[in-house]
């Protein structure tokens, strides 16, 4: 495992408590009724988001999902245009036409969360594409649920990266379950990551609570990405602590899993007793970083909620460049 | 007679169909839910909203069959399982879906008995949940039937009222040909008496939901609701307003419609789906084309615009046509009295 | 100025476009052909009609990109690609392919500009094959363009001569939005003069095909070529019918309707494909609402039957619309002076 | 290898045989240009089709592709009115509204040619849902070309299948190419039944112009559905010997290749040597089974060219049940 600098883990922590807390805060906020339609939440699965996009550029692209704030703020987006988005207002990162299912910002590389299961990764190899035809060192990634695993675009997209040998690489991420369905129903054959060798490429299965496994796995894929080498598949493993969306009783967990769960994955305690445990990061710094996010947070939502509605005419503005 | 909601009715008559004929078998996403979880709970969800509940206990899993997400597969083993004597009913959790599994519906169960010379039938059922209302956003909001009404060989059932909408399954599984049964998200409230006892309504007539003689409004799924609230309001001005629910788009009952603006020589089209060929343009054309000599003002037509359905509620709340839209209409058709050009032969 | 067929011009305008501007590429099932096989010939194929010729091999086959079968991720990747910066044309070999990428295209790139709030463009042009006449069956022959044109955010171009071919598909590439660019099979040997230069023609913007006076004729792509036969032929009688071909029934030109049929006073609508939701329904009803005090008398939808394209040749060509059905619903329509009923107030 | 009676041997060489007449007078037929549409050849691929059918009743179902006519001819569809279909007569088993892209037959378990790429498999699974549902021990297949292979819609289908333990056989027909594309460039990975691993499903890749191991890997396989073990794939390589298409140039295959196709690939050839060399069958058998088949085929084909249109009205007909 290649060492990581201070300034990397960092940042990890910091996105990693970001997402957390941002996370926390949506399920309070939905609880009390302040959120608009309805939120999928990113809780327990941190790592494999801030793994794998701590090795990104801006320049270089991610196609999410619909649980999919903790892949945008992984990859950089503005925590308080997020949060203005979720609330569907004005200066949202959609001007809240997309809201929490669909946020996006090309400026980032994020292009966007997607509502419909298995449509980003066809969307990702494009971006991919891209950065091939015009010879450029760019890479783009795709997060996949385990139940999209299944979703026959995912397949064609893995092997239109392969026949192309695009710089792309599909990250799978098994929380355990689609919906209420778990993965061991609905996956034939039981490994995500073993499909990957059905279309020639390599890949890895680590444990997604773990940064260090998955920001190892991500360098190994980006590198030989930007070395012109094709793609490569990861299978992440980390449970959602919560429902599929907010408000899902969960009557298909037992309580035992979900003691578990929270027990053992955790990867912000994980990294937090790696770090300290190495001496790369101090409690100080941690804490810190607790504490600014929890003041950040604070504020975009405040903020967020106070802000003003999209005017009546944004229902017809943005169909086509000139309508 | 029990007063039931489109939820318990859609429910019921699943489970009465199952019954009554062992070859209806029900497949989909979570249709039962649970399938390899860890509480053991055998049914965890019953449907994302609760519309197959109880089934899997009574029917087991070889009749309620949860699949992966997966939906070309889904379609397309409910067209395999229709050809060799089943009679599957297929869930397409939201219509918006529609897009990865156009091609099962479009191409093959839709297209099955006429390219193969009549020699086979496909007695699918596909239930799908449409429509805006509870800002789910531009993916999951649309009401996209016209498009499946423009396929030959599919059937398109808009129920509007609980007693329809269990009258309207029954067909739509005993019925020989593919059918879609696009149940309205914010219909699932709706309630009314409905009778215990499995009945039928045929495909391809029309629901008379509000009679008058001014001005006719024909209105698919909420639309209707809309539009009898309308009616029912513009009553007390004296204004009498028939408003026509075909239930089907697909057959669609043409003859109801010729009869009313016969009577009332002025039409008002209402449709929540985008507008360009829309069932509203439709609708009017047909009025257009087939009564016209009846047609004392302008057609209008109440749509969406030709936007995506965005995500805010506010915005959503001025996509879908209002009550006030269709109020407006009718008002405005009413007012012109048109002095057609005379004919210059 | 020299004569081109349709084949010709869509070739090179493909071949201009990237020569212009390197942001182009074309993706597709072997639009170049020949990877992969024993002759060592880098192009075997250059699309299966032709219409990419010489492509792969003035830019490359990292410019003009052989795919598998895989049409959800041709359409999803050309999608991020346009989100990346490039200008794809993404080759749908048939347009009744669409049932296995329509997600990509309705929920994705059209929606992609909307859903972000307007931060992001898309221009895609997907090109497609569609139409009956080839004796090609019930999956491959259909004309099923309009329920793409009830898609917003997706603009739908419908050629009908070599000079428009052109002048649309730069259109398409240059413009940045998502563009279905439909040619009719059976039009790729139609020709006419077509300069060597580049050149723009603007969506929206009908052509009038042929002037008249005494009748409005819509027709798009090969029906207006059908329908312009019917004009030149009905001219010696001294019937004069004036066609309008829209080229895009995403935007449609209105403005150009409503001219004609206000000087006409009648209408006719012309289309292809089945008539539940065809855009003969949008342009009638659209008279029908918004131009209706012009109308001298009801207005005739000439189309397909609700029915598949069966692969019998004669049965195929009784499913198109003929010049012949077209002569007739003029005829009809002349003869039909409705005399509208008198507002009774 | 298990040994085959002698009345399996025989009805085996009768429909490769017939395929093999039928195929070369279509091919005849439609350069002469008295074929209407246009046809897709199944030269070459013979012992595929019937290695795999002659395990199956008239129960089991069987999906097909555009390459359709080889697997209609070994599932048992009757000739004559096969050849009214293609030439789009009435009485055809489609009557003549399907033509030969669609011809279908649902009292031999034939659920349809089918002109779009990776539409058949979930529909054949939909057949073995059936089975499975009603507890018979009834099996279906899927016809898959190698193009095919790379389609959402086959995946999908595979693990449906593998999911709920259906008695599915995926047979991926690997004749080299799809349309003007060779296999090594479409497929990434370059294995196509290593992709059935991905699915927890057994695969076997044999040669596809050796009626025996056709016969051999698709018995287990029948055995194994049958048996309520679930789905297998099996991937049979045997080159096609005419174009994509009739009347497709081939540009993109060598002489040396296609003259290799022939010399090697001709599965008729291979069965007779076997056959005679086992003392099975004798050489007048054989002969005769040509000599019937071209009488056959003969007469039908001039039936079929002779036999009327379908009436005006057909158009309008079929379309639901009541219309
Ligand atoms: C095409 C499509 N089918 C079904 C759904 C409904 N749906 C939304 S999320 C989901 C489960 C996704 O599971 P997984 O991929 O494991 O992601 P997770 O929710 O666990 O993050 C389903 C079935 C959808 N949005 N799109
Ligand atoms: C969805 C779809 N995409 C593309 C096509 C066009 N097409 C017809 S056959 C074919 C090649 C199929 O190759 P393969 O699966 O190997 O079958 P083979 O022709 O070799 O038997 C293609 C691309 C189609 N009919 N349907
Ligand atoms: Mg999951
Ligand atoms: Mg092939």
């Amino acid at each position: 495992m290649a060492t990581i600098d201070t300034a990397t883990l960092r940042e990890a922590y910091w996105r990693m408590r970001a997402i957390r807390e941002f996370e926390e805060r949506m399920r309070r906020e939905f609880e009390a009724g302040t959120v608009p339609g309805f939120i999928h939440l990113y809780c327990g699965q941190e790592a494999v988001a801030v793994g794998a996009c701590m090795h990104l550029r801006d320049t270089d692209y991610i196609g999410s999902t619909h649980r999919g704030h903790g892949h945008c703020i992984a990859k950089g987006c503005d925590i308080g245009d997020m949060l203005l988005e979720i609330y569907c207002k004005d200066g949202g990162l959609c001007n809240g036409k997309g809201g929490s299912m669909h946020i996006a910002d090309m400026a980032k590389g994020m292009l966007g969360a997607n509502a419909i299961v298995g449509a980003a990764p066809p969307i990702a190899v494009g971006a991919a594409l891209s950065a091939w035809s015009q010879g450029t060192d760019g890479v783009a990634l795709a997060f996949i649920g385990d139940g999209a695993s299944n979703q026959g675009t995912v397949f064609e997209a893995m092997n239109l990266a392969s026949v192309l040998k695009l710089p792309m690489i599909f990250m799978y991420e098994n929380n355990g379950y689609a919906e209420f369905t778990g993965v061991s129903y609905h996956c034939g054959g039981g490994d995500i990551a073993g499909r990957a060798a059905g279309f020639g490429m390599p890949a890895t299965k680590v444990d997604g609570t773990d940064f260090y496994a998955v920001y190892d796995a991500m360098g190994k894929a980006v590198e030989r990405a930007r070395a012109g080498e094709g793609p490569s598949a990861i299978e992440a493993v980390a449970m959602r602590w919560y429902g599929h969306f907010q408000g899902d009783p969960q009557a298909y967990r037992s309580k035992e899993e979900l003691a578990q769960v929270r027990r053992d994955g955790d990867p912000l305690i994980k990294f937090r007793e790696q770090v300290l445990a190495d001496r790369t990061l101090d409690a100080d710094t941690l804490d810190g970083i607790d504490a600014e996010i929890r003041t950040l947070i604070d504020k975009h939502v405040e903020r967020a909620k106070a802000a003003p509605n999209p005017p009546k005419e944004a229902l017809y503005s943005d169909v086509y460049v000139n309508y | 007679m029990a007063i039931k909601t489109i939820r318990e009715v859609i429910n019921e008559t699943l489970a009465q169909e199952m019954r009554r004929d062992p070859r209806v078998i029900v497949l989909g996403e979570d249709v039962t839910g649970g399938r390899g979880g860890s509480s053991g709970v055998d049914e965890a969800a019953g449907g994302v909203f609760g519309l197959t509940a109880g089934l899997a206990a009574e029917f087991g899993h070889k009749r309620v069959i949860d699949t992966p997400i997966t939906e070309s597969a889904i379609i397309g083993a409910a067209g395999g399982a229709a050809l060799t004597g089943m009679r599957p009913v297929a869930e397409l959790m939201f219509i918006d879906f529609v897009g990865v599994c156009l091609d099962q519906i479009m191409n093959q169960i839709a297209k099955f008995r006429y390219m193969f010379g009549g020699k086979a039938t496909t007695p699918v059922t596909i239930r799908t949940m449409m429509g805006a209302g509870m800002g789910a956003g531009p993916q999951h909001s649309s009401a996209i039937y016209p498009m499946l009404t423009s396929i030959p060989g599919l059937k398109v059932v808009l129920p509007a009222t609980a007693y329809d909408a269990k009258g309207l399954l029954a067909t739509a599984i005993r019925d020989d040909d593919p059918v879609i049964f696009c149940e309205h998200k914010a219909l699932y409230t709706e309630s009314g008496e409905v009778p215990d006892e499995e009945y039928t309504i045929p495909f391809g007539e029309a629901r008379i939901a509000h009679e008058g003689e001014h001005i006719t409004v024909v209105a698919f799924s909420r639309m209707a609701v809309f539009a009898t609230q309308v009616a029912r309001k513009l009553a007390k001005e004296g204004i009498s307003v028939e408003v026509i629910d075909p239930r089907t788009s697909s057959p669609l009952d043409e003859g109801a419609i010729f009869d009313s603006v016969e009577k009332t020589g002025r039409l008002v089209v209402v449709d929540e789906a985008n507008p360009m060929c829309s069932m509203a343009s439709e609708v009017a054309s047909l009025v257009a084309c087939e009564a016209f000599e009846c047609l004392r003002a302008p057609i209008a037509k109440v749509t969406a615009p030709h936007t995506p359905v965005p995500a805010h509620l506010e915005l959503e709340q001025e996509y879908v046509p209002s009550p006030a839209r269709i109020e407006s209409a009718i008002r405005r058709v009413l007012d012109a009295d048109a002095a057609p050009v005379a004919a210059s032969g």
